[in-house]
C-alpha cells in the first residue's frame, strides 16, 4: 500500500458522499488499483474512524444491508422534512401485509400471499412493490404453472435500514397447532355449553 | 400510486392505527346501528378498512376482547353475516372471498352444533382448527406489517446525506492527438500574444520548418514535456509562430510527438511519442 | 429565535446534505418556523462556520448560483471517478461548442452561432440544451424576423459548478474554445446525458 492512510481515509469519505447509492467495501476497494488497495479490514478501520469523525456533526455514517451511506440523525428529521412540500405517500396496509409476507416467507408466490391473507393481491400492489426495487423474482415454483417466486431484495433492506433479514423484527409465535386443537379439545369437554347458542 | 393512498384519508370515517374499530366523525364505531343511516360509501370505507375476511374476523373477535382459540363461533358467524348483508342491502361490491368465509363460519357453526359422536372425538379435527390456524397466521403479518411500519423508512424518517461528486478531471496523460482543432484554437491565442510582441519583431529571415523540427525533436528527445507555448519564441513574430506551428502539426502527423494535458485549464505539454513497446 | 444556535447550525448542515439539488439561504430560512427563524446574515455566518468546519475533510461547502452544496474536492476525482465505470455518454462536440458560444456570447442569436461556428446549428442541439435547461430565450434582436436571444440559465452555472457567469475562465485567458469544451464535457459526465448528433 503506497498510498498514505489519510489520503485513503479521504477517498473513501468523498466516495460514500458522491456515491447515490450505499457502498460496500468491495465497491470501495475497487476505488484503488492493486497496488494501492486497501485490505477489508483496513477499510472497516478507516470507516471507524471517519464514524468518530462525523460524532459531532449531524450525520452519521452508517452499514445497512448494500454497504454504507451517510444519513442525517434522525433527530433532525422534523426540519429537514420541510425540505419536500410532498410528503411521500404512506404506505397502505395491503403494501404492508403483502411485503410482509414476503420479507418472512420469502421465497413465496402470489397464492400463498393470498392463501396468508385471505384476498387477492392486487396486481397494482405487487407491481408498486417492484417499481420500488423492494422485490424481485427470484425463481419459479415447480408445479403447475410454475408461479414465481417473490422474494425481496437489497433495496428492501437499505430503504428500511436494515443489514440484513435477520434484522427483522421478530415474527410472532404461533401456537403450535397440535397444541391448539389439544386446548380445544380440553376446553371444549371443560365448557362444552360455550359453542351453544 | 392511488392504491397507497388509504381510503380513510379522505373520509370522515377513519380506520385507526389500532384495526380492531373504526371511528365515524371521532366516535368508536363498532357496530351499525338501526337508527343511524350511513352512506353507502362510508360502509364502502369501512370495509376497505379492513384488508379481507380474515381481518374482518379478527377485529370482530378482538372487538370482543376473547382469545381466537375461544372463538364463539355462534356469535361471531351471526355478526360478521350481518356485516355482510348489511353490505350487500347497500350494493356494496363485496370481494367474493367475504361470501366464502361467510359459508366457511356457517359451516363450522352447523358442525359444531351437531351432536359429537363419543368415541370417535379424537380422530375428527375440531372444525375450528382450520380457521384458527388461518386466523393466528393472518394476525402474525398483520402485526408484521405494523412492524415494518414503524421501522425507520427512508424519505420518511431517514434523509441520506450526499455530497456532489468531484469534477473530473481527464485521465492523466490521456493524449489527444488529432483534436486538431484544439491546438487551431490554440493558435488563435499564440498569434494574439505574438502581434502583442510585434514591436519587438526583428527582421526575420532563414527560418526554415526543416530546422524547427530538428529543433523541436531536439526539445522533446529527453523525454521531458515541453509546454505548448515555450516553444514559440515570442521574438519571432507571427512568421515564426506559422513556422512553429506547422513544425509541430508535422511531427504530429508522423508521430514523432504526442500532445498532453494532465487536467482541464493546465497547461498543454508536447513531449515525444514512444513506440509501441517502450511505454 | 428560540432554537440554540448550535442546533440551527445542525439543522442547516444536515439538510444542505440531504437536498439533492442547492439549498439558499430563503430555502434554508423556511425550514423554521417564524419565530425560530434565524436571519440571512445569522445562516451565512453559520455556513462560513460548516465551511470551516469542512476544511480538514475531503469535502467543502460551496456556493453556486442557486445556493449552497457539498461537493467533494477536485483532487479525489481520480479515485472516485471510477465509481462509474460505465461512463454516460459525452456530450457532442457540437453541442458543447454551441453551449460555450452562448455561454460568452450571450445573448446571440442561432444564425451568430452558425457564424462563428461556420456550420448549420441543428435544431435538436438547441432542443438538447432547452430540455436540460442550460439556455433560454432572454429577447429578441430587433432585425428582420426577430431571431431570438438565447442566454445560459441559472442550471448552466449549477451543472457546471459556476457561482456567476463572471466565473467562466475569462476568454482571453482561455487558450481556445476547445479546451473549455473539454472542460465542460468533464463536468457534466456527472449528468447523464444523451448524445446529440
Amino acid at each position: 500500500m503506497t498510498l498514505q492512510t489519510a489520503l485513503i481515509k479521504q477517498i473513501i469519505e468523498g466516495a460514500i458522499f458522491a456515491h447515490s447509492t450505499p457502498l460496500s467495501l468491495d465497491d470501495l476497494a475497487v476505488l484503488f488499483v492493486e497496488e494501492e488497495r486497501p485490505t477489508r479490514s483496513q477499510l472497516s478501520a478507516l470507516i471507524k474512524e471517519i464514524q468518530q469523525d462525523y460524532h459531532q456533526r449531524p450525520l452519521e455514517l452508517v452499514e445497512i444491508a448494500s454497504g454504507y451511506r451517510f444519513q442525517v440523525r434522525a433527530q433532525f428529521s422534523p426540519w429537514i422534512s420541510k425540505l419536500w412540500q410532498d410528503k411521500p405517500p404512506r404506505l397502505s396496509r395491503a403494501m404492508l401485509e403483502t411485503l410482509a409476507i414476503i420479507a418472512y416467507r420469502q421465497p413465496v408466490t402470489r397464492a400463498e400471499i393470498e392463501a396468508i391473507r385471505g384476498v387477492v393481491v392486487s396486481t397494482q400492489i405487487i407491481k408498486a412493490l417492484f417499481d420500488r426495487d423492494w422485490i424481485a423474482v427470484v425463481g419459479h415454483r415447480d408445479v403447475p404453472g410454475r408461479p414465481a417466486l417473490l422474494a425481496t431484495t437489497r433495496e428492501f433492506l437499505d430503504a428500511f435500514s436494515l443489514k440484513s433479514l435477520a434484522d427483522l423484527p421478530p415474527l410472532a409465535q404461533v401456537r403450535d397447532l397440535g397444541l391448539i386443537e389439544q386446548e380445544l379439545a380440553l376446553r371444549a369437554q371443560s365448557t362444552p355449553a360455550q359453542v351453544q347458542e | 400510486m392511488s392504491e397507497l393512498a388509504s381510503p380513510a384519508d379522505t373520509s370522515p370515517i377513519v380506520a385507526v392505527n389500532d384495526p380492531f374499530y373504526a371511528r365515524v366523525y371521532g366516535e368508536s364505531y363498532t357496530k351499525l346501528p338501526d337508527d343511524l343511516y350511513i352512506p353507502p360509501d362510508a360502509l364502502a370505507v369501512i370495509l376497505e378498512a379492513f384488508e379481507g375476511p380474515l381481518d374482518l374476523l379478527l377485529y370482530l373477535i378482538r372487538k370482543q376482547n376473547i382469545d381466537i382459540l375461544d372463538i364463539p363461533v355462534a356469535e361471531i358467524t351471526r355478526q360478521y353475516i350481518s356485516y355482510i348483508e348489511l353490505m350487500q342491502a347497500l350494493n356494496i361490491d363485496l370481494a367474493a372471498e367475504y361470501l366464502l368465509m361467510a359459508a366457511l363460519l356457517a359451516e363450522i357453526k352447523s358442525r359444531l352444533l351437531l351432536p359429537k359422536p363419543s368415541q370417535a372425538e379424537d380422530d375428527e379435527e375440531d372444525p375450528r382448527a382450520e380457521l384458527i390456524r388461518r386466523l393466528q397466521e393472518y394476525e402474525r403479518f398483520k402485526k408484521a406489517a405494523e412492524d415494518l411500519n414503524e421501522l425507520p423508512q427512508e424519505g420518511r424518517d431517514i434523509y441520506s446525506a450526499h455530497a456532489e461528486p468531484p469534477i473530473r478531471y481527464l485521465l492523466p496523460t490521456e493524449p489527444f492527438v488529432g483534436d486538431f482543432s484544439l491546438l487551431l484554437d490554440a493558435m488563435h491565442d499564440v498569434l494574439k500574444r505574438a502581434e502583442l510582441q510585434q514591436s519587438h519583431v526583428i527582421a526575420s529571415e532563414g527560418l526554415s520548418l526543416e530546422q524547427r523540427l530538428k529543433d523541436i525533436l531536439s526539445q522533446v528527445k529527453s523525454g521531458e514535456s515541453i509546454v505548448f507555448h515555450r516553444l514559440f519564441p515570442a521574438h519571432e513574430g507571427r512568421l515564426g509562430v506559422v513556422v512553429t506551428f506547422m513544425a509541430i502539426l508535422e511531427l504530429l502527423k508522423q508521430k514523432m510527438i504526442e500532445i498532453v494535458q494532465d487536467a482541464v485549464f493546465s497547461a498543454i505539454y508536447v513531449r515525444q511519442r514512444l513506440l509501441e513497446g517502450e511505454a
